[in-house]
This record gives structure tokens, C-alpha cells and sequence, in this order.
């Protein structure tokens, strides 16, 4: 769906993160975990492509994203104010497959968190464990183990550190991730080497978000020459199986 | 629609001129727009055999444009027939087909093989940007895009529209080598040669380096191509390059355009071609005039 | 200023790698700017009778760049010598003076009597898109660049730049037809074709119809352009095309610009010139890196 | 001189026009009538050429603009507020010639009113007799003879319809006038059969404002074979006797 919608609630969280909610039964109904909408972050002026936001809650006909100023598009939305609206392209996207009754381990980075935390809520009957890493204690969100990259608070160094500890420990079944590409690379290598399942929510620089520009490429194993053919994030995925994925670097 | 917006492209009476620009649309732009209401439909660009395309990143908006480097891919000729031809004619819209070779005796063999299945036409796409060994030289040439229109021309009744590359030293004479091939008529612009770097890390924005850069910042350049090709050679013109709203549209009419194609404003607004068509109504309407009273009218040149 | 901003044009070794580009900066910008502080600095484009210009309007900004026509307006080579050169020689950066001629003759009869005059050399303009009957035809052709530039070699042993189109199908070609004529360094883009309609009236924006395109909507057409001549032809490149601000530099210098003008931008920010300099050697000083650690050393690129 | 000037004061006036103040001493002291400034109308977003204003009043250390809202450059302005800080270039070209004792006449269709405006502050022992055109009511300011175009306020028609017999009437010596290029070569025409003396501030698109560029040419009389020769409006203009100028229809 193309909508405009009223922003319904505007909330600062620290450093440059906040959260926006818009309002819209029809949209939020058909909302799940992992999609994501294309927002307009401009009143005309340019630049002005979309930019892609995933799903941070959804909370009866509210939708909420939470968003991290890092260039005009976010700093555009960053701006706006309850009361002023927003054209909306969503949802998009597949969402993450929902597992019940196991032990589900939760990977993010940076602005990879939002999605994981809808998929929290929409998770049942499962014991979740989370993950989430950022460059320093700004970039933190609620997880059982937050890791910074110069050790302003949890533990120091990269979320993958202590991964296959946590995942023996908890005894985890499935794992889903999202965050900066080579932290998800290493995630997915260790989950194939261990065999459990594991989704990843996949970046990629979009324009039309909706499977007809053919720009949001990514490699999935295919039985080619190449060994891969290119697929669309905003169309096949975002959200992929690790068993799909063409894992060499690029 | 009403006789207002009524234009000509060669062979085709369309209802109206606003169609969108090859590889900025397709189907799934169908939950959005209404593709009944277009004047025409243009696919993405076929090629013979299934394309992958170009490595990743293939996408980055500058200051005022986007650089796209997708590399053609598509499914290929006969997955295209078989999964997307049937979606495409389930609209009442003429469909033009674009389409690429990396020889003449390809671009031959797709047109033959189409013209077995139903669509309006087809967009010869001579100028690509994003492909090697091929596109570029098929584009810059007179001689070689005359030899290739006269031998398609021999493989289809249909509406053979060549696509033009802004990026030679002479439009002009590429633009009469076409017509002289027997084309109906010509579409311009594809992309320009763009590059974008990040400044932090040296490193390019687009996987290939090169792409070809697109929108708003591309239309002055548009615009003098059409101007300069409809002056010298006289038949349709479909623009495109940059085009956003009713009025760029109208800037390339009045340039001698005959049909104008939405391309990138498409990825910024999805309703982009429909609220072109409304509004340009409504200007001609408030104006009291048709298209073809300012085609090609554009006034205060001195020469 | 220091060792992390020297850099080299062909025989000249430059302070900073910053100048302007030719037309859009004269003395007239002494009130606000230090002409000592400049890495360089290029005149306006000087032929050998004096030049009336084009007819008006011969400006416009589109919602990118901006559209000029100026046709080369200027007093003539010996009112130049007399009145400006004397201005421009109080400053102690090195003069490039920009000229033009209607055949190679006269290129080569205007270098002959400039060498008779103090300036550190000349930039060569074979490809303004405002002048009817010449220019275009010189900057297009790779023979006729060749014998060009060869000819005039023989008239001076100071630094020679030959000033590039990019409304060319193969700009390489040129740029190597340059260097074999013996061309110290390349100076690239000039302006794109572009023209501009009023919708409302249908009157074109620029009295000639087409203008040069010039600004912030040109710079990824520009950096692509120095890119692809930089890996090919290894003679120092002086770019310009949308550079405003440290940032753009740094984006040219990464593609293989050895010092970069600012043009279109001097109008927006008188300053802009110093507010570079500033900005990039607080930058490379910043990341403990030179000059010449990053030109040409752009990364990422697939091919 | 360029410099940043805090804005001191705004004032919308009637429909489109608005009042704008900038406090400079150093400015204000070398601000004369006829000449103009180079206004930044963006912050950093494009297009963000420079735009030309002349100067409406000087005020001790104030200057005011007086801005009619036409576009995007203007709708910039018309947004800054009280405390706002904005870039000037200027003063820029060459004021109106100053007389004195003289029977003066003053002609201003739309936005030539202000700098008209601040050339009747400084002339003195003249008597000055004013005529203002505009399409409506909304554009018509202060003056001795209204005129609109759609008849709405004041006489009905041009500003250049009564223009002789005013003249006659007020035994005119000097006029001096500023507005759409019809309405000055109409003026000028009429000074020139009646040899009168009479100064036009002209308007042409510019760029540089300072005489670099070459952009924004007008047509001079010259001693060559064309009859004219092209002179900037910005350095040596914008005021022109009406005997230098090339008359003839572009
Ligand atoms: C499926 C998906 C979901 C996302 N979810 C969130 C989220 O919930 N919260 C959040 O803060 N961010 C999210 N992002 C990232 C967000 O899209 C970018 O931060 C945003 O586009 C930056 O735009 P900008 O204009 O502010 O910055 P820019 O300066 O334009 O870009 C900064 C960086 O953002 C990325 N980016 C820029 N434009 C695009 C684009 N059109 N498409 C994809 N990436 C782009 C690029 O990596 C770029 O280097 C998501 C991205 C994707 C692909
Ligand atoms: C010497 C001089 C003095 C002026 N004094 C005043 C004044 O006191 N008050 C006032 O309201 N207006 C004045 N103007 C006109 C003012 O400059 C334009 O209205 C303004 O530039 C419009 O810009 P915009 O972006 O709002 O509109 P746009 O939509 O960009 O343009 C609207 C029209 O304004 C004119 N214009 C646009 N850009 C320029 C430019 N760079 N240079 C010159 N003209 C341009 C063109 O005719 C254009 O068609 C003056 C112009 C000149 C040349
Ligand atoms: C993402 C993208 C993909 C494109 N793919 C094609 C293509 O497959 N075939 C083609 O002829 N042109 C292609 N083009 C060029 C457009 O059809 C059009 O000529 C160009 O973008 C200029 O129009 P615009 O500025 O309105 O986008 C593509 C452009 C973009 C931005
Ligand atoms: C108003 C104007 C006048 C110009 N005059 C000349 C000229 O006389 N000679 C020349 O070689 N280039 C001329 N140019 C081109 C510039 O030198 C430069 O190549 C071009 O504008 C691209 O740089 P930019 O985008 O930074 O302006 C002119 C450009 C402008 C905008
Ligand atoms: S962004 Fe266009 S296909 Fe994914
Ligand atoms: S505006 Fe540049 S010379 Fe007048």
C-alpha cells in the first residue's frame, strides 16, 4: 500500500536514535516481523529516494519504526513532529518465518535491532536470547548480552566473540539476525558449522523497494557456473536462510 | 481519457502520452497504479539468454540524480514470454517491448520471436551504459544503428522505436540513421556516464565504478537532446530523462516530444505517472488547448 | 601553505591543489578572496578579437546546475594584455590563461604573443558548447586535438592544458590524442549540453536554446569522465564539474584529479575556494595522509 | 563585502511582500539607492544561487530589503525569522546619480518600488512626484499615482498611460524608474522624445553579481557595426541613462 499517515508519536531516544509511530489499522493489520516500509524523507526538495525502515512494533493500528539519523533521509525524518504526516510504501518484504516452543537466539547491530524486537513479541512459546552490539554504550539497546566495540558498556569487542559460548550454552535451535553484513557473515558460517537454523535480515541499497529495479541485489547459491545468481533483498528477502545464501566474500 | 491528451507515436494512437521509462517499472508496480490509465507500457530490457547482472553496490543517489548500475539483468527471452508477457497483457495499455543483443542477428531473432507473441512494439535498446562488449558500440554508430534498424525492420509491422544514448558527440546523425533504417520512432535519453566516490574511504559507490546516472539532474541535458533530434528529424520522439511532474513534462513538449516516459521519479513517487497524466489534463483543460498545439513550440530561440 | 597539499600540473609544481575554473571567477572576486592563497588561477576565456557574447537571457538555474550562454564575451587579446593580464600578475599564484581561436592558426598566434607576456601557461579551450561554428569542432576530433596541440607545443615551453568536452562519445581518445600532441595536462569537464523551458509559456530559459550545463548536477558525469581518462593517459589531470566543497575534492582526487577548480559553486559561496583549501588540509591532516597518498587510489571497483 | 548579518527585523506586508532586516554598520554606511545585494536563499540544499535585492532603506546601521515571494529563492527568505543569520554580498553595482532642486519623477511597476523607495529618502529639495503599477490592489504600495492592471485600486491600465501628461503637469526634469522591461522602455522612449533625463535600474538573471561571469548582459549603443555592444547589468549597471541603452525590441 501508498498512504499517507499522521504521525502519532515522536519519541527521542539517546544519541542520534529515535522512534516514530504512524497510525494505520489497515497497515498495521498486515504488518509482520522483518518486512520493512520505503519512507519519504523529503517534502520535495532533493535528494529524495525512499528509504527502507523495518518494523519496530506494532501496537493495535500504530505502527512504530526506530531510526538512527546517519545521513538527510534520517535526519529528514528525524525532524518530523506529531501531527505532520508521511507518505508510507509497505509492508514489503518478507517476513521472518515464526518458530514456536524453541530456543531462539536473537543477533543484532547497530540498526538492526528494530526488527528483532518486534520479532520478540511475535515469537511464542519460546526462550529468547539476545545479542546486540554497537560501536559504544549510544548505540545499546535492552539484549541479555550487549557488546560495545570500545567497551563503553557490556563486554568489549564484536557480538560474534562469545557466539558459539552463548549458543551451547542456551542450547539455541534457531538464530536470527540482523545487522552489518560481515557480523552477519560470521554468524551464518557459524550456524551452518553447527547446524542450526538461522535467518538473516539482509541491507541492501534500495530504490523502488518493491522487485522492479533489479538494484538491491545479493548472492544466493545457485547451480550455475558462477555458483550464484542474484536475488532481490526487497523482494525475495530481506529476510533469507543462511543455507541459500553465496557466503564466500564478496 | 478525452481528446486533449490523444498523441501519436509512429504506428500507435496512444490514449494519452505518459509511459514509463524501461527498468524503472514493471508489474509489481500494479498494487500501486492503475496500468489501464497509462498511454503505454514499457518492460524492462529483454536479452536473448537470462542476465545476472552486475556485482553489488549497484545503486547510489547523489546530490540530485541516482546511479544505477544493474547490468540488463533479466530472466531471458523465453522465461519472459512464458511468466511475465501474460501479466503485461492483461492491461488494455500498449506494451512496448525493449529489448537488447549483444549482435544484430540476435536483436533480430528476439523481435522475430516476439512478433509470434502479442505486444505493441518494441524499444530497441542500443544505449546501455551498465553492459560490456556490447550496447555502447551498437548505440554510438550511424552506420551500425542504420544497418541494425533496416534489418529489424524486415522482422516486424510492429511500432520499432530506437533508444538513444545522450552520451556521443553527435545525437543528430544517430537519431536520422534510425529514421533512415525505418524506425517509427525514437526514445531519448537513456542514462548518462555517472561515478560517485565516498570521500571518507576512497572508495566507489557503484561495484563497476561507472554507472549510469539518471533524474532530476539529467533533465537540462534531456531536454537539449530532444530539442536538437526533433528540430532535425521528423518522427515521434518519446523523452525521457529526469521527468517528474506535468511540468518537466511539458518542457519536453514543447521541446518536440511526443510521448514522455516516468523513469527514476517512479522509485521517489509510485503514483508519479498518474498524477502526471491528471494534472497535465487539467493544465491543457484550464489552458484550452491539446498536446499537439505545443509540440515542438517552444519559443524565444535566436539562433 | 605545506607539503600535504603540493601538487603537481605537468611542469608546474602548485602550493595547493585548488583553483577555478575558467569564466566563473576574475579579479572582480579580489574584494572577497586572496588570490595568494589559490593553487592556481585561470582566466576567463581569452580570444584573439574582442567577442560580444550571445544574445539574453543567458542565464538560468535548474533545480540541479545552472545554464549559461555567455558566448565567450570578452575584450580581445591585446586589451587583455593591457588591462587584466598587469591585474592578475600582482598575485603571486600562477596565471593560466584560458583562450580559445577560430582556427589553429589563431591558437597558435594567441600562444605566440602570450608567450611574449608573464603567465605560467595556458589552458586551452577546444570545447565550449557556446560558441557557434568552432569550438565543438576542435574538442570532438581526436586528429584535429592532435595537430592542435602538437602546433602549438612548438610555441611555448610553458604549461600546456588542453581543456576537454564531455559531450563526446570517447573522451579517452581525445585526452590521448592530447597527450601524443605533446600536452602537459588535461583539464576536464567543461559544460554539458543542457536547455530549459518555461511551462507555463513555452519560451526557452537560454536565448540561444541550449547552454552549457554546469554545477552540482554535473559533478557525477564529470567524475566519471576523470576517472576513465586517468587510468588511460598518465599526464596530470585539472578537474572541475560540481565541486563545491573538501568533500567533492576528495571525490576527484580519489578518481585521479591532480588539482581540482571550482566553478559554478564560486557564485553560491564566494569563499568557496578558500573554504576548501582550509577544509582539506585540516582533512588530510586529520588522517596523517598527503595529496598524494590518494590521487587515483580509488578502491572498490569490480571489473 | 560578504558577510553573515543577523536579521533584525521582519514584516509581512500585504499578500506576497514582505519587509526584511539585516544590521550592518559597516554595510549600511556604503549602501546607496540603486544598489542591490546578493541574498544566499538556501541552506545548503540546491538550487542555491544567490539572489539580487536592492536596498529599501538604510537605517543607521540597518538595511531592509523589501521581497516580493515569487519562487523558491524568495520563499526561502520569506521564512527567516527574527535572529536568523543570512550571507550578503554587496553593496553591489552603481547607485542612481543623486540630484537636486529638481522636478523628479519616480516610476515603479511590481518589485522596482524599493530601491525607489530609498532613492526619494536621499534626493533633496527635489519634488518628487511618484508612480506605482501593479496587476492588483495586493501590489500596489504608497505612492502619488496608483495604477493596476486588473483595475482593483487606483487607475485602471499602465503605469505608462498617463505618463505625459504628468510629466507636463508636474514640469518633470528627471525621472527615474525601475521595473518590468516593457514598462522602462516605454518611460525611456517617452524621456528620450521629450529629452528628459531618465534612469533606469535594470533586472536581468545573474550569478555572480560582482562582473564575473558575464551573465547578465544588456544591450549598450556602441560605435560598431551591430550598434551595440553587451555591458553587465551587476558591475556596470544596474542604473543606465536611458541614452546608453539599446532601445530596439530584443
Ligand atoms: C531492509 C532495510 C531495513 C532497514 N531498517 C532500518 C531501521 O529499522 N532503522 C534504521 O535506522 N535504519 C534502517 N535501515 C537503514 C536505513 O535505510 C539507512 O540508514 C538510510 O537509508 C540512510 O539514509 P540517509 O539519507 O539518512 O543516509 P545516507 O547518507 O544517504 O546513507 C547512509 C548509509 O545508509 C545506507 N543507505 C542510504 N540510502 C539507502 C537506500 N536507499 N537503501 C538502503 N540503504 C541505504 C547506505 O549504506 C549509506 O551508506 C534499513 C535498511 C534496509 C535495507
Ligand atoms: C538588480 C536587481 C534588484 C532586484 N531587487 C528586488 C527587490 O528589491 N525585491 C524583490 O522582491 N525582487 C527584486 N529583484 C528580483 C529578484 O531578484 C527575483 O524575484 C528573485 O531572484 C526570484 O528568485 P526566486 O528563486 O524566488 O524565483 P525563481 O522562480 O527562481 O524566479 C522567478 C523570476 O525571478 C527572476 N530571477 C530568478 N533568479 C534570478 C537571478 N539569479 N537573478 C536575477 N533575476 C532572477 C527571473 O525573472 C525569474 O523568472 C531584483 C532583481 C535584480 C536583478
Ligand atoms: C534502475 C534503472 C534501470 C534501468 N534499466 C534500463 C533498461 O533495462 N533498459 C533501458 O533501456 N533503460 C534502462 N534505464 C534507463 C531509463 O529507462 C531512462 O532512460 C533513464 O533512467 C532516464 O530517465 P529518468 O531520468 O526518468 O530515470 C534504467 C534506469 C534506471 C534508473
Ligand atoms: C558562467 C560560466 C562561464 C564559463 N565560461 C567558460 C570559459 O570562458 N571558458 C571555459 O573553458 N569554460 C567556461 N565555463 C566552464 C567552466 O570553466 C567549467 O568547465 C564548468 O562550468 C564545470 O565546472 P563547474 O560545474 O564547477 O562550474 C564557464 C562556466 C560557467 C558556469
Ligand atoms: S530496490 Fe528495486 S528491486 Fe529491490
Ligand atoms: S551576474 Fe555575473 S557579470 Fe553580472
Amino acid at each position: 500500500m501508498y498512504k499517507k499517515c499522521l504521525i502519532t508519536a515522536f519519541e527521542e531516544l539517546k544519541a542520534d536514535y529515535f522512534v516514530l509511530m504512524i497510525e494505520d489499522s489497515a497497515l498495521a493489520q498486515v504488518s509482520e516481523p522483518g518486512q520493512f516500509f520505503n519512507l519519504s524523507c523529503s517534502d520535495g526538495d532533493i535528494p529524495r529516494l525512499k528509504k527502507p525502515i523495518s518494523i519496530y512494533d506494532v501496537d493495535g493500528s500504530e505502527i512504530a519504526f526506530m531510526i538512527k539519523k546517519v545521513g538527510k533521509g534520517t535526519e529528514y525524518l528525524s525532524k518530523l513532529k506529531v501531527g505532520d504526516s508521511i507518505d508510507v510504501l509497505g509492508p514489503l518484504g518478507n517476513p521472518f518465518p515464526l518458530v514456536s516452543g524453541k530456543s531462539v537466539l536473537m543477533v543484532s547491530g547497530g540498526v538492526g535491532y528494530p526488527p528483532l524486537v518486534y520479532l520478540k513479541k511475535k515469537l511464542e512459546d519460546c526462550e529468547v536470547i539476545s545479542i546486540h552490539g554497537g560501536r559504544s554504550y549510544d548505540d545499546i539497546f535492552l539484549c541479555d548480552y550487549p557488546f560495545t566495540e570500545d567497551g563503553s558498556y557490556g563486554r568489549k569487542g564484536l557480538v560474534t566473540a562469545h557466539l558459539e559460548k552463548i549458543i551451547k550454552k542456551h542450547k539455541i535451535e534457531v538464530i536470527y539476525t540482523c545487522g552489518p553484513d560481515s557480523m552477519m557473515k560470521a554468524i551464518g558460517r557459524k550456524a551452518l558449522e553447527l547446524n542450526i537454523d538461522c535467518y538473516l535480515s539482509l541491507e541492501e541499497y534500495m530504490a523502488c523497494g518493491i522487485g522492479a529495479c533489479y538494484g538491491c541485489a545479493v548472492k544466493v547459491k545457485a547451480d550455475n557456473e558462477q555458483g550464484y545468481i542474484y536475488k532481490r533483498v526487497c523482494k525475495d528477502g530481506p529476510v533469507f536462510e543462511v543455507k541459500e545464501l553465496w557466503m564466500e566474500d564478496k | 481519457m478525452n481528446e486533449r491528451l490523444k498523441t501519436r507515436l509512429g504506428r500507435l494512437e496512444l490514449a494519452n502520452p505518459v509511459t514509463v521509462a524501461s527498468g524503472t517499472f514493471s508489474y509489481d508496480y500494479a498494487d500501486y497504479v492503475d496500468f489501464n490509465r497509462l498511454g503505454a507500457i514499457v518492460t524492462k530490457t529483454i536479452t536473448k539468454e537470462a542476465r545476472g547482472g552486475n556485482p553489488t553496490p549497484r545503486l547510489f543517489e547523489t546530490e540530485a540524480g541516482l546511479l544505477n548500475s544493474i547490468g540488463l539483468q533479466n530472466p531471458g527471452l523465453d522465461k519472459f514470454i512464458k511468466e511475465e508477457l501474460p501479466k503485461y497483457n492483461q492491461w488494455k495499455a500498449p506494451l512496448l517491448v525493449s529489448l537488447s543483443g549483444s549482435s544484430i542477428e540476435e536483436f533480430c531473432e528476439i523481435v522475430a520471436r516476439m512478433d509470434e507473441e502479442d505486444c505493441a512494439g518494441y524499444e530497441i535498446n542500443v544505449s546501455c551504459p551498465n553492459v560490456k562488449n556490447e550496447g555502447i558500440a551498437f548505440g554510438v554508430d550511424p552506420k551500425v544503428v542504420f544497418e541494425l534498424t533496416s534489418k529489424l525492420r524486415k522482422h516486424t509491422e510492429r511500432e520499432l522505436i530506437i533508444k538513444l544514448s545522450p552520451n556521443v558527440t553527435d545525437i543528430v546523425s544517430v537519431a536520422k540513421a534510425a529514421k533512415e533504417g525505418g524506425a517509427d520512432s525514437l526514445a531519448l535519453i537513456n542514462t548518462l556516464l555517472g561515478m560517485a566516490i565516498d570521500w571518507k574511504t576512497g572508495k566507489s559507490r557503484i561495484a563497476r565504478g561507472v554507472g549510469g546516472y539518471s533524474g532530476i539532474a539529467i533533465k537540462p541535458v534531456a531536454l537539449s537532446n530532444v530539442w536538437r533530434v526533433a528540430k532535425a528529424v521528423d518522427i515521434p520522439i518519446l523523452a525521457m530523462g529526469g521527468i517528474s511532474n506535468y511540468q518537466d513534462a511539458l518542457e519536453f513538449f514543447y521541446a518536440g516530444a511526443s510521448v514522455v516516459a516516468v523513469g527514476t521519479e517512479n522509485f521517489m513517487n509510485p503514483l508519479a505517472t498518474i498524477e502526471l497524466i491528471e494534472k497535465l489534463d487539467m493544465h491543457l483543460e484550464s489552458q484550452n488547448i491539446s498536446l499537439k498545439d505545443i509540440i515542438g513550440k517552444v519559443k524565444g530561440v535566436i539562433l
